[in-house]
């Protein structure tokens, strides 16, 4: 196999395995840019997972079939909506303490998702799924077209949705009231702002990033739903928004880096290599680490009030 | 007003009991359990007998051990959430100690066991300590990488250089270790159970931590670069070396609770050892107020959990997962009424409400009593 | 033959029953076993998602409640077969993969499951039309590091030029690495795959969605013949237990408790092999023939594999 | 709309009284709704009555009764703690009062967040600064216009014109595109008053403007005001009397939550308004001693320094402290006080020059070198930099010191002996405190002030840095602050006293230097430098 083939699998692979974290991560940096700490992305995967698998499963034929994919999608944003919603009222307005809460949310997720599925579904199920939607003609450029444009129409929409949330951040008076409410929340607030507001909002869209992340899971890339799909990928989504720094464009770079590294390792192992594959299996998780240590540019510090739960009465 | 602190604390842990045991009884009635016998069997099941009863306490002392090591290092400013990697890294340590010198007199080799399992987790938080104090490399990111990596070394030394030679031969070829040898056992407390010393051990080292954080310079030293990084650096404390003490202390925790989980109950290095004792000790320590008193009831509280649930499967016919949703609400509901208890603030404006829902007996009767003419 | 008292059997297992894999065999076999001599000659109770700790305390549980045959089915659970053995000696315990003999009221089990990896392997080496076999494998370990080299055997042994890929996703039970890496796989060029433990359904699931390729599968589990995605999965072997939990009942009523090992092998019965019948063309003449001579010298004992000589 | 009243010079309030009677109730329309439409004019009479707000422990406002009249400047002042800023916060709708109620023009209004304060036309400029320092200014404009916050595009464009708008009315020069993190203190205060502007008040609270800036600002400022007072009602809240008796009209002590005095500012001296305040008789203590004469005791030779955003701060700076003097250092701030401060406490690197103290090089080394040979420290953040905040006074007052032989043995501290030093240190240095077992971050700013120098005064240091030591303390400790610097400097100590406000530096110090650009321009007599002189030269216009 040629260089080129093997550089262009290696590139589209990643490209289709790095959604799901992108997804989630661009949602968890919203939650963090207006200052919440969300560690219970993984809990939200799951059940978006679940939730969207769910419709596809029930109905596999008939005239709503073609539409059990759209409301499989729309069911794991709703849920997670929710559930970011039910972290706003436990961290935003009770004042939990965030990474606590987080973890509690990551266990309800899982555990909601599995019982559900186990008592009423039961095994390790596939669906039919989303499949890949080439695009005419650009798919056939060479090299870039099977890489980008041969992809998942989720793919494109996780794309689309990074220029989308830099742009929903810096340009839009709502991404003005997130950035502020997570730097200086007071000061948003002196300024009429209300800061119980735009967090509980900020949850709800990081919570429907964090499902439809779920969702590809389940219907896109493994097309199948089982107990613990996630598998701790909604903790690495929140690492990488401290790769990315905050910045959608450092995270899609982070959540890049580490797909590729992934399907580099696959394919350096399908490849036949002669060490212990435990090492490749490591590489992507060693790679993140030794990345942000040689970068070690300006320290970026996030959001000012990151994890501090705000009261207007409360002395700073 | 103590009448009305009494009442609230009293209404909020009401109020959040019945949020978390609603909220679990809608998952169970949605796969049509009944939520009264769950309920019951977790919270009794484990107590019925001896047996259940050691077992919550077997539980308890790796959460405790880790939950301490948390507790050091968020009071010292940094999130350790690599204490599941951690503990393996110290399983391994312990382990390949136990059977490189298995001719070691006990009170020799025990104490080796623990202090390499304690080494080696500190060694490999320290990585994480490293990478924040000197690189300004987040250290949530590199402990949960930190994770994944310690999770394939574990099994790349019991698959390779560590496996029992027995089960190449035989061909079983399951990834595990030699059992150890007997002097590297800790003694079982009860017998008939499975409860061991690690759980004096955990106590004493509660009691160590404490004296550590608030009696000692170097506790004294970590928290104040917790608390007040600039401040501290004002002051002439190296607040990175304290950062890096405190992921050693953290780490070392953590590989004491592998070593001990290993020396005491399982004897040889297997796969699942950690039952997700790294994560679970986060939520303990958070739970024990970052403080060893909250810690140890917080952590036999959550071996009564475990234990409790993992019952209901067998009396109840409740799937494994239910484990996760009662874990899940009453965290959720545990932390929100623990912010309303201790919220001042929170109390006031209750209080203010109670005055404005019922004036009479909030506001006036100071007022009104002398006032009041007689009937 | 029906025991003559009731039998009282608990299994504990680390994933769930219905996992299509390794813990659902066991299940599958003693629910058949107890439909065959009827519910009241054998009561049966299971304990799921035990890790190491949590099977201690079920484990007791159930033999202190008076269970006969405790199953701790899991290789990781045999330090706490051993220590229980010694304090319930009237309990029989069991406990697999291992190919150690137990004390005498413990039974071991073990697949020699490279049998199975070998049929496999000889009708992927035939079915291969671009000559590059994939293997999914979790971790290379028990049973799952013999029956992925039973199966390189089987591919040499019919296609030299093939060229077997053997990768793991390092975890049992992560379903969408094993996808991953089965795309991985079918991207290099395998168009014959397998993968054994629960998470190869990840990777079963990934070789259905070439829905109108010519990639096949071959299953490590019959169960995978009842799914969705059994069009791709040209035949499957799997463990059968039947053999196993009846030794196991008709010893402990003759009052042996254990201590013996209990090997599963097509010779004895404790594998089942079954084509697919509705793949198509895919299953050749060829092949049958190949595979069904190899099945009866294995059943006669006849075909010694040497699965340790296999090095990836 | 109205004419603009002309302004009215001096003490004109029978003038202001009755335009703010004939004053229609016409001010509730929406800030900003109409851009360009600005403030129409003072908005009506406003009334505070029987204002209550606790918080846990403390009753802050105590039924408070007060009331603004239209155009007419106010002055709120009290000690640290009096209730000040608390009863603002409540004007501006950011608390809400437990008891007692608003009444605009007689309407009582209820103002749930400052969006409701501000549509009414109350405007505050709080204590600490509100604006989010890594957004432009422009931005931080933007996030409180709300009519920017209806589309999907956030419409800068809108928001610059706003600012420049607003900037020239009123002659507030400010650059909408700057990030708010790179402007000096001096700066941001004025981004703060052109925003709350922007955002429509005409009731302009000022809640301590002038704590963080340099004389010619703050004159600079008060002049803007006295300005603007023609279009805009004022509550002014200072430690400073000076600049109570320059600008407002009326005055307001507050104490322990209640109001104690209200009149008319004219009416009444500096020194009866401190009294008033404190309750007893403020002194001003001054340096009587002679020049200094001891050796010299900390040698600064071609310091070179860099800052935060890279720029040499410090470009070979020469100084030298004498033993037993105070040596002020004038400069407006930014100009290398800062880094000069931290260089000499170890916590900044030099790329080149040295620093000498007590004749051993501290060249290079760390704060924990320079602690131990007897420099002390009073930083500027005092919040961050001064104190751990969650710590109680007693830990912090043994910060610096709790690993000596003195308050530890081996590795144990000793616990007895901390709480005794800080029983002493609370009672010689007056700091009140329910005990010294409360966080010291549960402090108002002038007892933790008081923590802090009790901590570097207790370690008896060769040499003291001490920066800003009284910015935003009131009148009582402050004066208690500087009697605790001239002992110090009887005892021989060599003390650098960074400060802005020259009232202070020409009391206390012994001779003056002045900083500007990273250098030193020049070093006087205190006894012969002047208002005038040191103004210019900080300003860098005249050399010595
Ligand atoms: N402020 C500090 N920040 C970080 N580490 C410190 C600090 N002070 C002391 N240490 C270190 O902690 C350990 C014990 O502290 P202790 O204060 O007893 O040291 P010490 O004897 O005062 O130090 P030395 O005498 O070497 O200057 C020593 O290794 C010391 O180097
Ligand atoms: N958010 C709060 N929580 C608890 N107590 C508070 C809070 N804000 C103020 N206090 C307390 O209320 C009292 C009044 O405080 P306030 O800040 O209003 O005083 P101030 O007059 O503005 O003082 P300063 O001159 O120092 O600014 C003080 O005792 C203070 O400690
Ligand atoms: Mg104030
Ligand atoms: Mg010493």
């Amino acid at each position: 196999m040629s260089l080129a083939h093997l550089l262009q699998d290696v590139l589209s692979l990643g490209v289709f395995f790095s959604v799901a974290l992108l997804l989630a991560a661009l949602g968890e940096m919203f939650n963090q840019r207006a200052g919440v700490f969300n560690l219970g992305c993984e809990g939200i995967m799951c059940m978006g997972a679940f939730l969207a698998f769910l419709p596809p499963y029930l109905v596999r034929t008939g005239p709503l079939a073609p539409w059990a994919n759209l409301a499989g999608f729309a069911l794991a944003m709703a849920a997670g909506v929710l559930l970011g919603l039910l972290f706003a009222v436990v961290t935003v307005t009770f004042r939990a303490s965030q990474g606590i809460a987080g973890i509690g949310l990551q266990m309800l997720g899982w555990g909601v998702a599995g019982t559900l599925f186990r008592s009423h579904i039961g095994g390790v199920t596939g669906v039919e799924g989303v499949a890949a939607w080439r695009v005419p003609g650009l798919s056939r450029l060479p090299l870039l077209g099977p890489v980008l444009f041969n992809q998942n129409p989720l793919v494109y929409a996780a794309f689309l949705a990074v220029p989308a949330s830099w742009y929903l951040l810096h340009r839009t008076p709502w991404g003005l009231r997130v950035r502020a409410v997570g730097t200086h929340p007071r000061a948003a607030d002196s300024m009429g702002i209300s800061v119980v507001r735009v967090r509980y909002q900020a949850l709800a869209l990081g919570g429907a990033m964090a499902g439809l992340g779920g969702a590809y899971l389940s219907l896109c890339q493994a097309k199948m739903f089982a107990d613990d799909l996630v598998a701790g990928r909604g903790f690495i989504a929140v690492a990488l928004v401290y790769f990315g720094r905050w910045s959608p464009w450092g995270i899609v770079g982070g959540a890049l880096l580490f797909s590729l590294a992934q399907a580099f390792q696959l394919s350096l192992q399908v490849g036949g290599i002669k060490f212990p594959y435990e090492f490749a299996v490591m590489l992507p998780y060693a790679l993140v680490i030794v990345v942000l240590a040689l970068a070690r540019r300006s320290r970026v510090v996030g959001p000012a009030a990151l994890g501090k739960p705000y009261d207007r009465e409360l002395r700073v | 007003m103590p009448r009305f602190r009494l009442l609230y604390a009293g209404a909020v842990v009401l109020l959040a009991a019945l949020a978390a045991a609603g909220a679990g009884a809608l998952v169970l009635a949605a796969i049509g359990k009944s939520p009264w016998a769950t309920y019951a069997v977790i919270l009794t099941g484990p107590l019925q007998d001896l047996f259940g009863a050691t077992e919550i306490l077997v539980r308890a002392v790796p959460l405790i051990l880790v939950a301490l090591g948390i507790a050091i290092s968020f009071r010292s400013g940094i999130l350790n959430i690599g204490a599941e990697g951690q503990l393996m890294v110290g399983v391994l340590a312990a382990t390949a100690v136990a059977l490189a010198l298995p001719g070691l007199p006990r009170p020799a080799l025990l104490p080796l066991c623990l202090a390499a399992g304690a080494a080696s987790g500190a060694l490999w938080g320290g990585i994480a300590g490293v990478l924040r104090a000197w690189l300004g490399v987040n250290e949530i990111l590199s402990t949960v990488m930190l994770n994944y990596i310690a999770a394939q070394l574990y099994t790349f030394l019991l698959r390779g250089p560590m496996i029992d030679p027995d089960e190449l031969m035989t061909g079983s070829g399951t990834p595990q270790s030699v059992r150890l040898p007997r002097s590297a056992w800790l003694d079982r407390l009860v017998p008939g159970t499975r409860l061991h010393a690690g759980l004096l051990l955990a106590l004493a080292l509660a009691a160590c931590v404490w004296l550590l954080l608030w009696r000692t310079t170097l506790g004294y030293r970590m928290r104040a670069a917790g608390a007040g990084s600039k401040a501290a650096r004002y002051a002439g404390i190296r607040v990175e070396r304290s950062l890096l003490v405190a992921m050693l202390f953290a780490g070392g925790f953590a590989g004491l609770a592998g070593a001990v989980e290993v020396l005491g109950v399982h004897h040889r290095a297997i796969e699942g050892i950690s039952s997700g004792y790294g994560f679970a000790g986060i939520v303990v320590a958070l739970f024990g107020g970052l403080h060893p008193a909250g810690i140890v009831p917080a952590a036999v509280f959550f071996g009564l959990l475990l234990v409790g649930a993992d019952m209901t499967q067998r009396s109840a016919g409740v799937p494994a997962n239910m484990i996760l949703v009662l874990q899940g609400v009453i965290i959720l509901a545990i932390v929100s009424a623990r912010m309303a208890l201790r919220d001042a603030y929170a109390q006031e404006r209750a209080a203010r409400l109670v005055r404005r829902l019922f004036p009479a007996r909030g506001a006036t009767p100071a007022r009104a009593a002398p006032g009041d003419p007689a009937p | 033959a029906a025991p003559r008292a009731k039998v009282r059997i608990a299994l504990i297992v680390e994933s769930t029953v219905d996992d299509k894999g390794w813990c659902q065999s066991m299940h599958d076999a003693i629910t058949a076993v107890q439909k065959k001599y009827g519910p009241a000659a054998v009561e049966y109770s299971y304990s799921e998602k035990m890790k190491p700790v949590d099977a201690g305390s079920a484990a007791r549980q159930y033999a202190s409640k008076g269970f006969d045959i405790v199953i701790c089915h899991g290789a990781q659970y045999k330090n706490l077969v051993l220590e229980m053995a010694d304090e319930f000696p009237k309990t029989t315990f069991a406990f697999g993969t291992s190919a150690e003999v137990g004390p005498k009221n413990v039974f071991t089990y073990m697949p020699q499951s490279e049998e199975t990896g070998y049929l496999n392997g000889l009708i992927a080496g035939l079915a291969t039309k671009a000559n590059v076999v994939g293997v999914v494998g979790p971790v290379d370990g028990g049973d799952a590091a013999r029956y992925d080299r039973g199966f390189v055997l089987g591919v040499r042994a019919v296609n030299p030029k093939a060229e077997v890929k053997v990768a793991h996703t390092g975890s049992f039970g992560d379903f969408v690495k094993a996808s991953e890496l089965a795309h991985t796989q079918v991207k290099a060029g395998a168009d014959v795959l397998t993968g054994s433990s629960q998470q190869a359904l990840g990777a079963l699931r990934a070789v259905a969605t070439y829905h109108d390729k010519p990639i096949w599968w071959l299953g490590q589990d019959v169960a995978q013949l009842a799914t969705p995605e059994r069009s791709k999965v040209v035949a499957a072997c799997s463990y059968d237990y039947v053999p196993v939990i009846e030794t196991l009942v008709a010893k402990r009523q003759a009052g042996v408790l254990g201590g013996e090992n209990l090997p599963l092998n097509f010779k004895n019965g404790g594998f089942v092999f079954k084509y697919n019948d509705a793949v198509g063309p895919v299953l050749t003449k060829e092949i049958r023939g190949k595979v069904d001579a190899a099945r009866a010298s294995l059943a006669a004992g006849k075909l010694p594999l040497d699965w340790k000589s296999v090095k990836f | 709309m109205r004419p603009a009243p002309t302004h009215a010079p001096g003490p004109a309030r029978e003038a202001r009284e009755a335009r703010g009677r004939a004053a229609a109730p016409s001010s509730s329309s929406a800030g900003d709704a109409a851009p360009g439409a600005l403030a129409s004019g003072p908005i009506g009479e406003l009334r505070l009555e029987g204002i209550t707000k606790r918080f846990p422990g403390v009753v802050a406002c105590d039924g408070i009764s007060l009331a603004v009249r239209c155009g007419e400047p106010l002055a709120l002042v009290g000690e640290n703690g009096a209730g000040k800023s608390t009863l603002m916060n409540i004007l501006a709708g950011l608390y809400q009062p437990d008891e007692g109620r608003i009444l605009l023009d007689g309407e009582p209004v209820h103002f749930r967040s400052p969006a409701d304060a501000y549509a009414r036309g109350v405007g505050m400029v709080h204590q600490n600064f509100m604006l989010v320092p890594n957004m432009t200014v422009a931005e931080n404009v933007a996030l409180g216009m709300r009519s920017l916050h209806d589309g999907l595009r956030l419409d800068l464009a809108l928001a610059r014109r706003r600012v420049a708008e607003v900037a020239e009315h009123h002659e507030l020069p400010v650059n909408p595109d700057a990030q708010v993190w790179q402007l000096s203190v001096g700066e941001q205060q004025r981004v703060e008053l052109v925003k709350t502007l922007c955002l429509g008040a005409r009731l302009l609270i000022l809640d301590e403007p002038t704590s963080a800036l340099t004389p010619q600002e703050t004159d600079d400022l008060l002049t803007r005001l006295k300005r603007m007072t023609a279009e805009l009602s004022i509550i002014f809240i200072s430690h400073k009397l000076q600049e109570v008796k320059a600008l407002s009209d009326r005055v307001t002590i507050l104490r322990h939550g209640a109001v104690v005095f209200n009149g008319h500012t004219a009416d009444h001296s500096t020194a009866e308004l401190a009294a008033l305040m404190t309750g007893r008789e403020v002194t001003v203590p001054r340096n009587a001693g002679g020049a200094a004469t001891g050796p010299p005791i900390l040698a600064v030779r071609g310091l070179r320094v860099r800052g935060d955003r890279g720029h040499l701060a410090l470009d070979g700076l020469d100084l030298e402290l004498r033993a037993g003097e105070i040596l002020g250092l004038a400069g407006v701030s930014g100009n290398g006080q800062r880094e000069l401060a931290d260089a000499l406490a170890g916590l900044r690197p030099a790329e080149a020059g040295t620093i000498h103290l007590d004749g051993q090089d501290l060249t290079g080394c760390g704060p924990r070198e320079v602690i131990a040979r007897g420099m002390g420290y009073v930083p500027e953040d005092r919040h961050h930099e001064g104190i751990v905040p969650s710590f109680s006074i007693a830990e912090n007052l043994v910060l610096k010191d709790f690993a000596t032989g003195r308050f530890s043995r081996g590795p144990l501290l000793r616990l007895g002996e901390i709480a005794r030093h800080a029983r002493a240190l609370r009672e010689r240095f007056d700091i009140r405190c329910s005990s010294t077992g409360v966080a010291a971050g549960s402090l108002s700013g002038g007892n933790i002030q008081k923590v802090i120098l009790a901590r570097e005064l207790a370690r008896r240091p060769r040499a003291l840095v001490a920066v800003y030591p009284t910015r935003g303390v009131d009148l009582g400790a402050s004066e208690f602050i500087h009697r605790q610097l001239l002992a110090l400097r009887e005892a021989s100590a060599g003390i650098l006293l960074v400060s802005e406000e020259l009232e202070e530096i020409l009391n206390l110090a012994d001779r003056v230097a002045v900083i500007c650009k990273g250098r030193i321009l020049a070093v006087l007599p205190a006894r012969e430098a002047t208002r005038e002189q040191l103004g210019l030269l900080m300003a860098g216009v005249a050399r010595a």
